[in-house]
């Protein structure tokens, strides 16, 4: 009863932050916050289920299932490198140097960090 | 056990990696070890069509799986036939790629043939029709990269287009299987065979959609009308030896087509009854018909060639639309002389472009000329189905077995009268090749001749100086000479043709011998000649008693 | 210790890879120990090439405390953020930059330290400096942006360099 | 000697004379006349037989099951004409020794015409119309050859190509007779049929059989209206005019109409057919042969008109007729050969043929004056000479015969043709020999050397001869051959004098007419030049060229290189010929019911049509559609896990994102948009094939879900036997790797070739000047800063270890649980893509020793190896095997060869995945892209003095080095 | 009880797929069709596990980890494209 | 469930048959991967179709419905071929363009077929 109401849980607020996070790329309104929207699914949400997952397991199954875990981890490691990579593409397209905080000392961030940006005057023509 | 069955198929699978692995960079060696496979592959389809000569159908279960669960090769007369035509050409067309150092020209080229000749010698032998399927695959993807060998830009459009319009025909072939597949249950040919004659009429209507589409793919490889339309450009874009090459690759295509409807939907298969005749002759008429109009209108050597060699792709399925043993028996014959000749033309052909270039105009003297105008000459008398040779034969076979069909007057207006827009063509040709040239004036020679066909990819120019290779002489004169041998040997030759097709329109032998072992016990045929200790584990495993755990992987229920 | 260096050139990674299969395996048997830490030897052997340099962990155990608090960071952001994102008008939510310098330097550091502003929602890695000494950070409702910055350094970066460095 | 020997003497001959002519000219003539001569005289040895009336036979079986044999037979007709063939054809050869000029290859010479000697010797020897229609073919193949052999003259090529045409159509046509008589008959040997006169006349095939024949005949003996090709042929030398297009070739229709004559001949339509073609041919011929000044020419078309009198005479059907037949043919053969070569003498000498600019000759070539007189009076049919029997006896059968039961149209014909023939024989002598000798020849003509004159003399001498005492010189001959064509005992009274008779009434009326016609020429000639008349050879040229523009435009329209048309042909036809064949089958009722759906079909289902139906809308923009294409390959891949298929779904979603990957290197080089090219029209036209097919596809799935196999699967076997027999509970696995083996090894054999051949493909591309292209190109997209960032890095190292173990576990589980050699193959391909994603094509594939190729290859070999191991248990290929292994203190593990084979199907597809994607990366290689750094920004590297670093951080950038070169680069902390 | 709980993960999941696709249709911004993509994959991944709860079977879960894995690699692959042109370089 | 499957297929079919038929390489090549998905489900079809009967033998329980697995050993080898198809076929048209600069999928072949020989 207890592993039933626990799996419950997991699901309903599994499925609850999926859900929000399939919303939130919808109603934001700005392109950077729209790719915040993701985390929740991958984190509470996938997350959320795969717990559940584990505790039918021993409830239902009578065995440790543990391999859910690895569902995680894998979207946990991964998640950034593709928010970090949609954010570049953004900053790329969408953005000038001027639009972002100076980093530090120097001038650039990564992204706009393009030969043109400093070869204009110079750069021989190709 | 005679494993002899399947070293056509495994002997080029294992020289075609063992080249890519050990010799990508020593084209002397690839050249020996891949003619020396050659070599052997005549050996063993030798060997292979004595032992069907008397008409044993073999069996050869792979995997110790008796059919028509596992897949099974089979040999009779007709692949054995097919087996050693693919391999004789192969060794001659292989000799050609070598002594006109065409298979210098790009990468893998020796590793691909042999795959090509796995595919094509599969198609051949096996028994399974979704197998038939694979070595098709095989066949064709090994093709792709044959097609484009040497790159150049009008050899790759002309490959893109080869390759898709073949991706729609493998389409086609996977729906026709599932169909099958889904109405019968079966894969195997023979296991196909007794099930279509027993289908239930209610089931006639499915069966006959699968069985149409079968035919249609069949047709795109036999470059039917009006599924031919790959064949033209992709014969005169290709290397001359690969073009050569595929004058097998067509027959395919109608020796599946043999196969399946005499063996599977024959002719007195009920459910399929009368499907396939209607537009069957139809097809391979107008298809002799708009080869032989090609001819008329080519203006390139390539050209020409691609389409003097539709009309004998059309031919044999007229011939085979019949449905009738002897003209079975005729379309076999001129199988074998129109694979030789259409390959003979071809690598004709790439002399006299590597010479003067491809188009059909009056150039300077080419080097030997008086030789390749010889070559040329025979090659295509025999490609007109002129006497004396076998072409002439074959086509006189085919209108006797026709002769008292109702549709006679049209199978022997539009072959003769194709035969002769194709003299004329030819005729056309030889003389403004061969002949015009001695009305050049002398100055004239001094010219480089303009070479605008893509064989030669950009920055690679034409051999301008005559090479001394004798090997491609003596590849175009083998193949000649196995034209003349089938002319002069056509007695013994038709005998066996007539014993193949009497074979196929009598498939019991070939049923029986398949699906002999259908109700053996699993158990003691597959592990039956296991000694260390499993069997009884395996037999043990009959039982629930499994063991539960097999290293990490088990199951979770 | 030179043997065992030897034999186990990679012992961390081998432990993670032993126990990534016994989690794909997920039963746990002799066998598939001995077979998982038979890979867990070959695999980091096979790949070693492809990571050139690897850190060496300082304090290894910190990084279990490190994972704890990320993962009940997660949470208590999820809620937050979730709050945000169904309720929170579009033009009452101040969306905005943050740079944080960094005082880590070695890339493993700092992935993780990107990896973890991402996974926890409300902020997002972007971009890192073109020299490497700075992440450019997208915060999704931030009307505070030096607080953002000054937790991050303080909860997580600080405690990666303790782990890295 | 044998039929064989002597059939085959010539083509043994024809081998020589090329061969010998290093040996000089005059060894290559006599080889060829030895030949020739040797022939002869074989032939000569059965001349007391064959007088005899004894037919000679001999044969062996060629192809029995066809009918056609090489059966030979030597009857009077056979040997009549065999005797002109070797006979003449002796005569040429010495005369062609001595008219070819030095600059003419003369072993090809006498090479084709041996072929063709052998050729016209095997049609009159031959006992089987098959055999016979060989030979007839091979006349028109070396007579090509002949006619064409003065290469450089566009006359030959044309003359010898229309020949070649008309006869080969003719040859063809005849082809189709031949299979008809033999079908009649039931054989296809002559002497068979012969005796099948009552069949073959009273068969409904009579009639298409004859006609068949007769086209053959006719084109080949030059009748109306194929008489045209003749004249045109004369561009040959004129040897082979004297050979071919008077003694021989043309002489092969009329051999062939005196063949078949016992059993076609007799029938009205023959009547019909064969005098009235005849007559009109001999009529016209004449006429036309009057008004032509070149000397072949009219010699040409007195041949015509020649050969129509003998076609009329057979056509006459009557015996009488027929031996003045067989004896004109001797008559023409003799009179004609040496006229043709008189006026080679004249054409050698003169260098003209024109008759305009000839005349006089009689007092410089007195030699050729006195032989050509007396052969053209034998044409005019003046007596002695033997021209003048045969004419006579032909006039006395006009005479007599009726054409719709009409007396006079045939004689009235006969005497008019005639009358012509006197005139162009005489004005032959009169404008060329005849008449003052002119100044103006473009050469001094004189008698030529006595091997020149020596043939035509001895044939004069022939003509005289026979004129005189033909009775017993050519009587018993004319007996022989005419027996054999009419199969009666004949006797023929040859004489030259029968006593006054219409003939001879017919006769003088055409010699006295033919010499006021020649009287007249001029005024006649203004006028027949006023005429309009169609002329043959215009007519004939406009018809190729019509045929060859309309096969031009026809394959140009057909073959014009729009794959979508051939697509959308093949798409159509498939189609119909499906919905043709479902409607004419029957179907029975469904046995199965409709499943019912939860939610997540339902979505899947809704995101894949939506997904389907917007990549067709927005198919323009490439790089959306391959987006929408990703949604796809989820959803088809999360289908096959709902329908009971993991296996499926894990290779569905592995292939999917390396097909991905594959398109995005592609797209890079490819405009990122497709322009809208179609027009409306168009495209709904492909919307509404597009959406038929779909329907007929689906509508057929539809239709095979709902109904039961007609008969239990053979998967049943499997699943009984994929344990017991396969040792694996994952029958899916079981199936590909041992029970159906052999397809998987044909698999991963296509993906091992399908890398080969991008790897090829590059190399050829790279070799070209695409690559200068490809290294200049400039990036079609502005592109952001940091190629290779250090998160993305760090993750594919962290995740490399992991994908392969996940790689391993999905390998060695695939026996029993879902996965195996391929997924597990694409897995570990993945992982090491990723690296090269994360860092940089030239960095990783630096840490990458295994050649790709050798990976292939070495997966294909042992999964060929594992086949062939089978070998040594005496079982066949692919044969599995598995035991399960027990070692002490674990529990019981399985060892299967299975696993071996899978092992070399993971190979493959590594290889092959790894190099197709290397290959295609390398296009997109550039000198200025640096491998020695993983990442780019890393601040790790700057460790050792980071205090500088703050400072030179204001100077520049951080970033890769240019590939202008350092001294632009600002930038110098980069270097460690 | 539990089965609501089940059926009402589903839903939200299937619903939340709906959105990304009609995000991945509508978007205006190509970065939001590879975002709506990618959580696309993660929403199948959870229905993934959840039918293989529902069903009472593992024999989902490799399906479920390959996709997360691979999500991963064709979105990067997708971004990369847009970033530099070139996936592999 | 069939129905959906059916119309599925259908669909592909036909938006893989349209993109096969437009002028240009690309869409030319996400029509045979469109087609290919349709070949797939169509293969994999003809087995009929079951939930949760995967063909993995269950040793310990008897009266276990398997689905068909002989198709999907099928569709296995299909899909497997066809992306070795897909990359050749990419490749060539890539390599076509490259060298031609014109990614049209129909090139003119007439040139060859004109004029005419005296
Ligand atoms: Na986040
Ligand atoms: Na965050």
């Amino acid at each position: 009863m207890i592993s039933d109401i626990l799996i419950t849980i997991c699901v309903v607020v599994g499925g609850l932050f999926g859900l929000i996070g399939s919303y939130g790329i919808l109603k934001l309104n700005d392109p950077m916050s729209r790719m915040h929207a993701p985390t929740k699914t991958t984190t509470l949400g996938v997350g959320g289920v795969l717990i559940g997952s584990m505790i039918h397991a021993v409830s239902y199954e009578g065995h440790v299932s543990v391999h859910e875990i690895l569902i995680t981890l894998f979207l946990l490691i991964t998640a950034p490198v593709t928010a970090n990579f949609l954010a570049k593409v953004f900053i790329n397209q969408q953005t000038k140097p001027q639009d972002l905080p100076t980093p530090g000392a120097c001038k650039l961030w990564a992204t706009h960090d393009k030969p043109e940006h400093y070869a204009a005057s110079e750069q021989p023509e190709a | 056990m005679n494993h002899l069955l399947i070293a056509p198929i495994v002997l080029p699978a294992l020289v075609a990696p063992f080249i890519i692995m050990t010799l990508r960079h020593h084209i002397d060696l690839q050249r020996i070890f891949s003619i020396a496979s050659n070599v052997l592959l005549v050996a063993i389809a030798l060997a292979l069509a004595a032992q069907a000569y008397d008409g044993t159908v073999q069996v050869y279960e792979l995997g110790n799986w008796q059919a028509p669960f596992g897949i099974v090769l089979v040999l009779d007369r007709l692949s054995a036939m097919m087996v050693l035509l693919t391999t004789l050409l192969a060794l001659a067309v292989n000799l050609y790629a070598v002594g006109s150092k065409w298979d210098e020209r790009g990468q893998n080229f020796h590793a691909l043939y042999q795959f090509q000749l796995m595919g094509i010698l599969g198609a051949f032998l096996t028994g399974d029709a979704f197998n038939l399927f694979v070595f098709f695959e095989v066949l064709l993807i090994a093709s792709y990269g044959l097609m484009i060998h040497g790159g150049g830009t009008r050899r790759f459009q002309a490959g893109v287009q080869y390759v898709v319009y073949n991706l729609l025909g493998s389409s086609l072939f996977l729906f026709a299987l599932g169909t099958i597949y889904s109405v019968t249950g079966t894969l195997n040919m023979a296991d196909l065979a007794v099930r279509v004659a027993e289908l239930p009429a209610a089931d006639s209507a499915l069966i006959r959609v699968g069985a149409i589409m079968l035919l249609l793919v069949f047709a795109i490889k036999a470059a039917l009308l009006p599924l031919h339309f790959w064949l033209p450009a992709s014969y005169a874009h290709a290397p001359a030896p690969v073009a050569a090459l595929f004058a097998i690759m067509t027959k395919v295509g109608a020796y599946s087509i043999l196969r399946m409807y005499t063996l599977v939907f024959g002719p007195d298969v009920p459910v399929v009854d009368g499907l396939v005749g209607d537009w069957l002759l139809p097809a391979a008429l107008l298809t002799v018909a708009l080869g032989a109009i090609g001819i008329l209108g080519a203006k390139e050597i390539g050209k020409l060639m691609s389409f003097a060699a539709i009309p004998s792709i059309g031919t044999l399925p007229t011939a085979v639309s019949l449905f009738e043993p002897a003209a079975t028996a005729a379309a076999l014959y001129y199988t074998v002389h129109s694979t030789l000749s259409a390959a003979a033309l071809f690598l004709i052909a790439d002399m006299i472009r590597e010479r003067q270039g491809g188009e059909i105009e009056a150039k300077p003297l080419m080097p030997q000329s008086g030789l390749i105008s010889v070559l040329f000459f025979t090659a295509a008398i025999a490609a007109a189905g002129m006497p004396p040779l076998s072409g002439f034969l074959g086509k006189l076979m085919i209108l006797d077995a026709a002769r008292s069909e109702q549709t006679a007057i049209w199978i022997w207006g539009v072959i003769l009268v194709s035969s002769l827009v194709t003299i004329m063509g030819f005729a056309r040709a030889g003389t403004a090749l061969f002949w015009k040239s001695h009305g050049l004036q002398s100055h004239d020679t001094m010219e480089e001749p303009e070479i605008e066909i893509e064989s030669y990819a950009e920055g690679e120019a034409p051999a301008a100086i005559p090479r001394p290779a004798a090997l491609p002489f003596v590849a175009v004169f083998s193949l000649l000479a196995g034209l003349v041998l089938l002319t002069l040997f056509a007695g013994p030759m038709s005998r066996y043709a007539a014993a193949t097709a009497q074979d196929l329109f009598a498939p019991r032998a070939y049923i029986e011998t398949v699906l002999a072992n259908r109700d053996r016990p699993v158990l003691d045929a597959h592990h039956g000649a296991d000694s260390h200790g499993t069997d009884s584990h395996a037999e043990s495993s009959h039982g629930t008693d499994a063991p539960e755990a097999h290293d990490q992987s088990e199951e979770s229920h | 210790m030179k043997l065992l260096n030897r034999l186990l050139p990679h012992p961390l990674l081998t432990l993670l890879l032993t126990v990534t299969w016994l989690l794909l395996v997920n039963r746990f048997s002799l066998n598939s120990l001995l077979f998982g830490f038979f890979l867990g030897l070959l695999i980091p052997v096979a790949t070693q090439p492809y990571w050139p340099d690897r850190p060496k962990l300082k304090k290894p155990l910190k990084l279990i405390s490190y994972l704890g608090l990320v993962i009940w960071d997660i949470l208590v952001a999820n809620i937050v953020v979730a709050k945000i994102v169904v309720f929170m008008p579009n033009s009452k939510r101040r969306p905005g930059w943050v740079e944080i310098p960094l005082d880590i330097r070695t890339p493993e550091a700092i992935a993780t330290l990107g990896g973890t502003i991402t996974m926890t929602p409300g902020t997002l890695t972007a971009d890192i400096s073109a020299q490497g000494r700075s992440l450019l950070v997208h915060c999704l409702h931030a009307p505070d942006p030096d607080e953002v910055r000054d937790e991050i350094k303080t909860r997580y970066e600080a405690r990666l360099k303790e782990i890295f460095e | 000697m044998s039929l064989f020997l002597i059939a085959a003497l010539p083509f043994l001959g024809a081998l020589f004379p090329a061969l010998l002519i290093r040996a000089g000219r005059n060894a290559s003539a006599s080889s060829a006349a030895m030949a020739s001569g040797l022939a002869f005289i074989g032939l000569m040895l059965h001349a007391p037989a064959i007088l005899r009336g004894e037919v000679v036979q001999v044969g062996i079986d060629w192809l029995p099951a066809l009918g056609l044999n090489a059966n030979f037979f030597l009857d009077g007709l056979g040997f009549l004409f065999a005797t002109l063939i070797l006979g003449i054809g002796l005569l040429i050869i010495l005369y062609a020794r001595f008219y070819l000029s030095r600059q003419d290859p003369m072993g090809q010479f006498y090479t084709y015409l041996l072929l063709f000697q052998g050729a016209m010797v095997g049609i009159v020897l031959s006992d089987n119309i098959l055999l016979l229609l060989v030979f007839w073919e091979l006349t028109s193949l070396s007579s090509f050859l002949l006619i064409g052999y003065w290469k450089h003259l566009p006359e030959g090529r044309q003359g010898a190509r229309m020949a070649l045409t008309v006869t080969g159509m003719g040859g063809l046509a005849m082809i189709g007779g031949m299979l008809i008589l033999g079908h009649i008959a039931g054989s296809y040997d002559i002497h068979v049929i012969l005796e099948h006169r009552e069949a073959i006349q009273s068969s409904d095939l009579y009639l298409p059989a004859l006609v068949l024949i007769l086209i053959g005949a006719f084109t080949k003996s030059a009748q109306f209206p194929f008489h045209f090709w003749l004249p045109h042929a004369m561009a040959a030398p004129t040897p082979v005019s004297a050979y071919l297009h008077s003694a021989t070739m043309v002489k092969a229709g009329l051999f062939l109409m005196a063949r078949l004559w016992p059993v076609l001949a007799g029938t009205p339509e023959w009547f019909y057919i064969v005098a009235t073609t005849g007559l009109i041919t001999m009529v016209l011929g004449a006429v036309i042969a009057l008004f032509k000044d070149d000397l072949k020419a009219l010699l040409a078309f007195s041949t015509v008109s020649h050969l129509g009198l003998i076609t009329m005479l057979l056509g006459f059907g009557t015996k009488a007729a027929a031996i003045g037949a067989v004896f004109h043919i001797i008559n023409h053969a003799t009179f004609k050969a040496a006229l043709f070569m008189t006026a080679g003498i004249v054409d050698h000498e003169a260098h003209t043929r024109d008759i305009k600019r000839l005349g006089g000759l009689r007092h410089l070539m007195p030699v050729t004056f006195v032989i050509a007189t007396v052969a053209a009076l034998s044409m005019a049919g003046i007596p002695p000479l033997n021209g003048f029997l045969s004419k006579e006896m032909m006039l006395e059968q006009a005479s007599h015969t009726y054409w719709l039961q009409n007396p006079y149209v045939i004689g009235g014909l006969a005497t008019f043709g005639a009358l012509f023939s006197v005139a162009y024989s005489l004005r032959y002598i009169a404008h060329v020999f005849l008449g003052p000798k002119r100044a103006d020849y473009p050469a001094k003509p004189h008698d030529p050397s006595f091997g020149m004159w020596a043939s035509p003399a001895f044939l004069v001498v022939l003509v005289v001869l026979i004129g005189l005492f033909s009775a017993v010189l050519v009587g018993p001959l004319v007996d022989a051959a005419a027996g054999a064509v009419t199969h009666e005992h004949v006797h023929a009274h040859l004489k030259l004098w029968h006593g006054v008779t219409p003939a001879l009434y017919m006769s003088a009326a055409a010699v006295i007419g033919g010499a006021i016609l020649l009287a007249l020429h001029a005024p006649l000639e203004r006028v027949w030049n006023a005429l309009p008349r169609p002329e043959a050879k215009v007519i004939f040229d406009a018809i190729v060229g019509a045929v060859t523009r309309l096969t031009q435009a026809l394959t140009a329209r057909l073959h014009d290189g729009s794959l979508t048309r051939y697509a959308l042909i093949m798409v159509s036809f498939t189609a119909i010929i499906g919905i043709y064949a479902y409607v004419s089958g029957t179907t029975g009722a469904p046995t199965r019911v409709m499943q019912g759906f939860g939610i997540l079909p339902i979505i899947s289902w809704i995101c894949l049509t939506v997904a389907t139906a917007c990549i067709v809308l927005f198919h323009r923009q490439r790089f959306i559609a391959l987006i929408l294409i990703g949604i796809i390959g989820l959803v088809v891949s999360l289908s096959f896990n709902y329908l009971s298929a993991p296996d499926l779904a894990l290779t569905q979603i592995s292939v999917e994102v390396v097909t991905i990957i594959l398109m995005l290197l592609a797209l890079n080089f490819l405009p990122k948009e497709t322009p809208r090219e179609s027009p409306a029209l168009i495209r709904l036209r492909d919307a509404a094939i597009s959406i038929v097919s779909g329907v007929c596809v689906g509508g057929l799935i539809y239709a095979l879900m709902l109904r039961d196999f007609a008969a239990p699967s053979i998967s049943g076997f499997f699943v009984e036997n994929s344990y017991k027999g396969g040792g694996g509970t994952n029958m899916v696995n079981v199936i590909l790797v041992d029970f159906r083996g052999f397809d998987t090894f044909g698999e991963i054999t296509v993906l091992g070739i399908a890398a080969l051949v991008i790897y090829a493909l590059t190399e050829a591309v790279l070799s070209t000047r695409v690559r200068a292209y490809l290294l200049n190109r400039k990036p079609d997209i502005d592109q952001a800063g940091d190629s290779h960032p250090g998160l993305m890095v760090v993750v594919t190292r962290m995740m490399m270890p992991i994908a392969l173990m996940v790689a391993a576990y999905i390998f060695f589980r695939g026996h029993n649980l879902p996965g195996g050699g391929f997924i597990a193959g694409l897995i570990a391909a993945i992982a090491v893509i990723m690296q090269y994603m994360a860092s940089g094509f030239g960095w990783a594939s630096e840490r990458q020793h295994l050649p790709y190729h050798g990976i292939i290859g070495s997966g294909v070999l042992v999964a060929a190896a594992t086949g062939i191991g089978a070998w040594f248990n005496g079982v066949p290929f692919l044969t599995s095997d598995f035991g399960y292994v027990q070692l002490p203190g674990l529990e019981p593990f399985e060892l299967a060869t299975a696993a071996l084979f899978d092992l070399g199907v993971f190979l493959a597809v590594v290889g092959a995945v790894m190099l197709a994607l290397e290959s295609l990366s390398r296009f997109a290689w550039q000198p200025g892209i640096s491998s020695e750094h993983a990442i780019d920004i890393n601040p790790a590297r700057d460790i050792p003095d980071a205090s500088t670093a703050e400072i030179e951080v204001e100077q520049g950038y951080d970033t890769m080095p240019l590939p202008t070169g350092p001294a632009s680069a600002p930038n110098e902390t980069k270097e460690d | 009880m539990i089965e609501y709980a089940y059926a009402f993960a589903f839903a939200c999941f299937a619903v939340a797929i709906l959105l990304n696709l009609w995000k991945i249709l509508t978007a205006t911004e190509i970065t939001d069709r590879i975002l709506a993509l990618d959580t696309m994959f993660i929403n199948a991944i959870a229905l993934v596990v959840l039918f293989g709860v529902l069903l009472g079977t593992e024999i989902f879960f490799e399906a479920a980890l390959i996709m997360a894995m691979l999500g991963f690699i064709s979105t990067v692959a997708y971004a990369r494209f847009l970033l530099r042109g070139n996936i592999i370089e | 469930m069939e129905l959906l499957i059916a119309s599925a297929v259908g669909l592909l079919t036909a938006a893989g048959i349209y993109l096969i038929l437009r002028l240009r390489s690309f869409p030319v090549i996400l029509g045979t991967s469109l087609l290919s998905y349709a070949v797939n489900v169509f293969l994999f079809a003809t087995g009929r179709v079951v939930i949760n009967a995967p063909p993995i033998l269950n040793k310990t329980a008897t009266d276990v419905t398997y689905t068909d697995p002989l198709p999907q050993a099928l569709v296995l080898t299909a899909i497997v071929i066809s992306f070795g198809m897909t990359a050749v076929v990419v490749m060539i048209s890539l390599g076509a363009y490259l060298s031609a600069k014109d990614d049209n999928i129909n090139m003119d072949d007439t040139a060859d077929l004109q004029g005419e020989d005296a």
